[in-house]
């Protein structure tokens, strides 16, 4: 069971991202939810969901001390590391993101995501670079499931956006095998 | 050196919610800038409305009531029926005036009530997302028009400024626009009048604004700008639909 | 001399200013806000001429304009 | 001062005017047509506005308007009319706007009939509107006491900054009765500093129902509750008839009270120890009422105009602790007093 | 069928026309707009009609014309929006007409928030609108029962030719859960031949819930009343987790239930045993559920967002047997398993 | 020996229980033998309205529906989406159409919705007792304007058919009366096109007819004709201000 | 011969049709019907053009013409 | 304690006759209670008022089981007279009523109101007529009484209409008196 929270600036692709991964999640015959924040505060403002992937029944599907955080801004960082579970993980987007988390209780990784993606000349794949390592390090879904989810979201007529978010995830697996 | 463009002292100065380069801001500031030079400040009770400007009483500096969607002008009623001597204007979009609130504006120009209207028609509902407003053009797609407004099965847009100057009690009705600056200034000329019919006690008065809604459009800022003058103007002619003499 | 001052913590990054000035002085910065914004600056301001059409145009009131 | 006799509906009219009401806002509908016509004609005299809006969704919502504005103002309607006023009472409920509304029963539902009724009771008691919010409700029993009731129910809305209303039914409107205006009660009232009159002078006030952090909401809706609370606490009221020794206690609001006390006496008269408790306050529902009641009681009663509503806020203060009947004719239909004691007999027969 | 990743508005949209349902009136709010905007989408498609009203008030008597008409209906609202309803609610109920009604609460009351909420429970359950009328109400607690629910709830509106409300918050319009698409059970349904289709070759058929002879409108009214009273007998449903040594009963409805689940497991970790009680209806109430759980029994808990709904109908089936004790957030909060933990432990330390 | 006036087979044989002199029953008739004479009987659906016309569904001989005040046309609306062949008509008072149902009536003709309203305009509600309506007359006295209606408090009286003759969707927009033989004749054929306009699918049709309230007027019969003729015709002049081409 | 026919139990004695015959033959009558309203009437029924004109104001349609 | 029910076609003045009763309670100091039926069917059809006049506080004020019926026509006879109470009072119109009432456990008295008002030039006083008839019957209120109400109620300009009604109630109460 993995309770996760995807958070930061409307725009930053966090909704799509917990979205891909609950997908994932159900094709891989998984019991998964997904739920967003929503609102005003979405307009311009900061976003977040609460994903569930579990193989079990999922009975609350709300996120209250998640096991994973990711954060792509620091309002995000802010608001959610504090809830992490004991133990958990969180990875946070270093581009924009200056601090580097206050509690040692936790796993915490730094991935300078928009970097990354620039470097693949597409900054909207910051998400999908958090992606990669968010699977590398947890395996709460194979690469595999996320890279098929992805192909039937995306509506045909994208589907060339496929190779750039596929090596987008591949960027981000190798940066946290890598790093640590 | 002078200070020849500043903040107006009944705007607050919380930052507004609005999405970059929304046209509601510049409507806020006109009227806050004629509110300013009528010196009224302490005389005006605004009603926002339920819409994109629902947290309009955040950012007018005066007394301020939240209405129900649609509601405003019957709430802008009962102040105005206990306080004749205030300024009292509403500030409403297009869904919130001529859909929900169809019966309430007509009602309250019909009955000449000594209020103000801000209507900002943005040919859509910004606040929820994009659906299909009463004023949405034909061919326009929203979120529930999604192939399109087709006339042969949701009719025609709704032109306000028209319906109203039907009724001898709407004292002062006019449209007007905010995509470039010699229209904005227009603007704020005209939003100065229908306060000063108020102030008077000449009867209704309503500024219809034609706005840009750049987030449901799916646009930039700019090109929603231009879409506006180039889409909007023609179904929605500006000019000064009934003016009292007395301000002609 | 005329001169247009920004609160760049207000700017939206809209482009709405950049888009009338007639002097074409107004351009986007590089670097964001803390809303996640590029904001809109001058630095030639010597060429401003005072005209507020920037400050008219803005919807975010960003804009002080001296002359 | 001298008796009058008057009709519910005007003395409702009177009686808002006396307490200080100015200004109303309506819309026509029969059994209640008299409020309007009478406050048309009365308002103008006093220096008040009467204002027949366009619709009662437009109505509640001037008062919304007139309530934020520090007026003194009062809606009336019937059951279709209160129907389309929920959205506004929530409103109002949640801005904290002290107002009074009137709602002149008739029998429902959808168009239903013009006859007298009692079915709105759930609608008022727990509200029709959206969200937690209740309303302060009278349930007067005669013209006379609708009066004292409506002089007081300003004074209560004031004090609370919550919408008052009063329930009546068609027959209360449109009966004559002598009534009496007597000073009310008068209850300390702070200024409504909070009011838009213009800030002149002053910092700016704002009247909103709207908390987009959710937080602030709880935060609202909790002190919403601490002041039903104390209303729970300080201001239930009711009547109690033959109480002390009795074995079946009847309960009944408004008009059906009075058939209820003519019951009672006629239960007495055949040897049944009956007793009437007529709550005056229908929320808050006096409970307390119950707690007093003696341990002589075997059963209760409750009869309405309705197919039994007030009988779930009787069930929820006897607890459990005797059975609780219900006896109700609906669609304006004024249950008698032979078909009571019918029933009232049927219940004793059980219980002996 | 394979499942499907959907969200629950859009959910509730196709279980809509995977039932039969072809026409949609309605009209935008947040947090239910995907309604609305997937039959923009998909009504065109099947050969059925969506259409914006101007207004709630307007959608849900388009809804009446449609449903007189003979057509499956659905409108879709959230609480303000279902508020200005109500006139028209009561309406369909006194015409008998079948229709279905969502609404996905949001904070209040008055404008509140847009955030999850359940404060408009006694709305739906005792009758927003006036008159002595029921909505068959459904609370489902994920998005495959919502599905489940509303493509039965169609036929079962047809069946009792009554108004049926799918209630959920907020966060059950939003969510995203797999949903499979299964064949509903089906009633026998008698032909619509009462509707207004054109009076060729038979009577002409009346909608009409107006009955100007109190006589008349009475026995309509007892009509009704059978027919909620059918409901009660036949139509009662719940879900019952853990309850069969419980010592500590939780009610909770909709999502909160789920929560509810959670700290059952929680609670029995820790010793405590905690069962659920989930009324799936909500009018009928499940009072046979109550009367089915075990001796062992102790007390109860019921968890909901707002503050204090369902627990009176809860306490109305426990008639004062046990103590039913109840925690609430509001305005858009979720309960957190902690606090509901706490809270039972108090309880529980209090009954031992 | 010839039947050349009958009792239409649109109506029911039930008597009516309007007042004496009523011109409701006129405009009953009226409508019934349009519907005779399109032989619509068994496509038509009727909507009666809250008014003294609540009880229509017992006159007219075809499908009927009762709707909440001011709500006919969106009930019409709901029937007409559903069958879009039938014929559907609403019946409707001053009241019900232009005070409460204001935002129905406007959006059902912006809307273009297919169907044919009957608007009975009384100048006052006669169902509960005399109430000023939107388009009583200024100076009218009535049982809430007890002083006569004051411009100055309540406004000016609405034109329905003026104010509807804005929207595009409204097909077919007329006025005209019933208090004379001529104008009854007139106001027959208008009726009859107006069904023709929904028939063809033009759009939204409105007969708006000036009718009396003799009990409210407090007034006979007879004077109650006399009455609308030289006052109200004045104020709401008759004709037609939309027709399509194709019915011209 | 044209005629006209009056259903007195309809008639509400509003004398609409009075007011319109253009032979002046409508009167109306002493006697009440059951409703107590005193009804319409002709008595010099040769006098009778058939014009429907009283027909045709009558807002009950009592009145059936024959030409 | 009388209970009454005054019931006839809308236009005879029944409702008008109930208040005035009532009005005369009021002023004698008794308990009074007025209701009317109201609604469509006073529009053209019968009408009716439930009077309760009495030294007792008034419990009900609705009338079920009535002491006296005035019946101004025939619809209001046959709906009235079967709930009066045993050895209750009918008092008839006999102008416009032909049959005589069917119960024998009760007083009947018909009067030709409309003969006498139109006797007396006015054909609206009719209900005053019954009204001195009821009076001189049961005493129910003081003539004097009734006539004051009347004063009260009726505006100023219409005074002159005093002494016709007054003659109305003296027509009545001798009618009553000579036929017994
Ligand atoms: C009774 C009710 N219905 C619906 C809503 C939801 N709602 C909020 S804003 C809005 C539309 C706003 O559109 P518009 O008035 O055009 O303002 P904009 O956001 O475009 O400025 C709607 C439908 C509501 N709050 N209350
Ligand atoms: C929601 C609601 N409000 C008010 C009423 C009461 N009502 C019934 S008819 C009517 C007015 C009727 O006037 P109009 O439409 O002009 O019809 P008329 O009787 O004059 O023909 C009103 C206000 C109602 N039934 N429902
Ligand atoms: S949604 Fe549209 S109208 Fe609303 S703030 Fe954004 S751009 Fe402006
Ligand atoms: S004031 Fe005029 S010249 Fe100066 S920056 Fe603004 S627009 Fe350009
Ligand atoms: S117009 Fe204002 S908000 Fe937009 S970029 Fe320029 S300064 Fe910034
Ligand atoms: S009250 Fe007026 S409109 Fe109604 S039936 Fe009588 S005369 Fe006609
Ligand atoms: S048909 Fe013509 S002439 Fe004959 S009675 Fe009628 S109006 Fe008179
Ligand atoms: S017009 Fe008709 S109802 Fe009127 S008097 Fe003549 S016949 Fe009778
Ligand atoms: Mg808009
Ligand atoms: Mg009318």
């Amino acid at each position: 069971m993995a309770e996760m929270i995807f958070a930061g600036f409307g725009g930053q692709g966090v909704m799509s991202m917990g979205m891909m991964l609950a997908y994932a999640g159900m094709l891989e015959g998984k019991n998964v939810s997904w739920i967003p924040s929503y609102g005003p505060e979405m307009r311009g403002g900061t976003a977040n969901c609460a994903v569930v992937v579990t193989s079990d029944e999922i009975g609350s599907p709300f996120v209250t001390d998640p096991d994973v955080v990711v954060a792509m801004n620091l309002p995000s960082m802010d608001k959610f590391e504090p809830r992490l579970k004991k133990g958990g993980l969180l990875i946070y987007n270093s581009s924009l993101i200056e601090r580097e988390g206050g509690r040692d209780d936790i796993e915490v990784i730094g991935i300078p995501a928009n970097e990354i993606a620039s470097e693949l000349g597409n900054s909207r794949v910051a998400n999908m670079v958090v992606m990669g390592a968010l699977l590398a390090k947890t395996g709460v879904a194979k690469p595999e499931s996320v890279k098929d989810a992805l192909r039937k979201v995306l509506p045909a007529h994208r589907h060339d956006l496929l190779p750039v978010n596929e090596q987008a995830m591949e960027r981000g697996a190798e940066y946290v095998s890598k790093d640590r | 050196m002078k200070v020849v463009f500043q903040r107006p002292t009944a705007l607050t100065e919380r930052q507004t919610h609005y999405c970059p380069g929304c046209t509601h801001g510049i409507i806020h500031r006109l009227v806050a800038e004629a509110i300013d030079e009528l010196g009224v400040l302490d005389k005006a009770v605004g009603v926002a409305s339920v819409g994109c400007s629902v947290l309009a009483y955040e950012y007018f500096n005066c007394d301020m009531q939240q209405a129900a969607h649609g509601r405003a002008p019957a709430v802008a009623t009962g102040i105005k029926r206990v306080h004749p001597n205030n300024i009292v204007f509403t500030y409403q979009g297009d869904g919130d005036l001529a859909s929900i609130g169809m019966a309430e504006i007509v009602h309250a120009a019909a009955r000449g009530e000594k209020i103000t209207v801000i209507f900002v028609n943005n040919a859509i509902y910004g606040m929820t997302g994009g659906q299909m407003a009463p004023t949405t053009l034909v061919g326009q797609k929203t979120t529930t028009s999604p192939y399109g407004r087709q006339a042969e099965h949701c009719g025609y847009p709704v032109r306000i400024s028209e319906l109203l100057a039907t009724l001898q009690g709407a004292a002062y009705v006019t449209r007007v626009s905010v995509h470039d600056v010699p229209n904005i200034r227009k603007a704020k000329r005209a939003i100065l009048k229908a306060f000063e019919v108020q102030q008077k006690g000449l009867g209704f008065s309503i500024v219809e604004v034609i706005s840009t809604c750049p987030t449901n459009w799916g646009m930039t800022p700019l090109e929603a700008l231009k879409w506006a003058k180039e889409n909007m103007l023609e179904y929605y002619p500006l000019g000064e639909f009934r003016t009292p003499e007395e301000v002609k | 001399m005329p001169k247009v001052e920004f609160e760049r913590e207000r700017c939206k990054g809209c482009e709405l200013c950049v888009s009338v000035c007639p002097t074409k002085i107004i351009f986007m910065d590089e670097k964001i806000n803390k809303k996640g914004y590029r904001v809109a600056t001058v630095t030639e301001m010597d060429k401003c001429i005072g005209c507020a059409m920037c400050a008219t145009i803005c919807p975010d009131v960003v804009i002080t304009v001296y002359k | 001062m001298a008796k009058q006799l008057m009709k519910g509906n005007e003395a409702i009219g009177e009686a808002a005017i006396r307490a200080g009401c100015r200004y109303f806002f309506g819309y026509p509908i029969t059994p209640q047509n008299e409020v309007p016509e009478y406050m048309a004609r009365r308002l103008p005299e006093v220096g008040g506005v009467f204002l027949q809006a366009e619709s009662e969704v437009s109505a509640i919502n001037m008062v919304y308007g007139a309530a934020g504005a520090g007026a003194r103002v009062m809606t009336s309607s019937s059951s279709p009319g209160i129907s389309l006023k929920q959205e506004g009472i929530s409103y109002i409920a949640g801005s904290e706007l002290p107002c009074v509304i009137i709602n002149i029963i008739r029998g429902g539902p959808g168009l239903g009939g013009i006859q007298p009724a009692q079915s709105d009771y759930f609608q008022a008691t727990k509200g029709g509107g959206h969200g937690d919010y209740r309303l302060f409700v009278f349930a007067p029993a005669s013209v006379q006491e609708m009066v004292d009731l409506i002089m007081e129910a300003f004074d209560i809305a004031d004090y609370y900054r919550n919408p008052v209303m009063v329930l009546g039914d068609g027959t209360l409107g449109q009966m004559m009765e002598p009534v009496e205006f007597k000073e009310p009660k008068k209850r300390d009232l702070p200024p409504k500093d909070w009011a838009t009159t213009g800030a002149k002078g002053r910092k700016r006030n704002i009247i909103n129902s709207l908390s987009l952090v959710a937080e602030q909401l709880e935060e609202h809706n909790w002190k919403l509750q601490k002041k039903y609370q104390h209303m729970k606490e300080h201001e239930q009221r009711w009547e109690l008839y033959k109480c002390d020794d009795a074995e079946l206690v009847l309960a009944a609001f408004g008009t059906t009270a009075r058939i209820v006390k003519s019951v009672v006496n006629q239960l007495r008269e055949q040897g049944i120890k009956a007793g009437l408790l007529r709550p005056i306050t229908i929320f808050p529902f006096p409970d307390k009422a119950f707690a007093q009641l003696p341990d002589t009681v075997k059963a209760f009663l409750t009869v309405e105009m309705n197919t039994g509503q007030m009988v779930e806020d009787v069930r929820l203060a006897v607890n459990g602790k005797q059975p609780v009947h219900f006896f109700g004719r609906t669609g304006g239909i004024v249950p008698t007093p032979a078909e009571i004691i019918a029933k009232a007999k049927e219940i004793m027969g059980g219980v002996r």
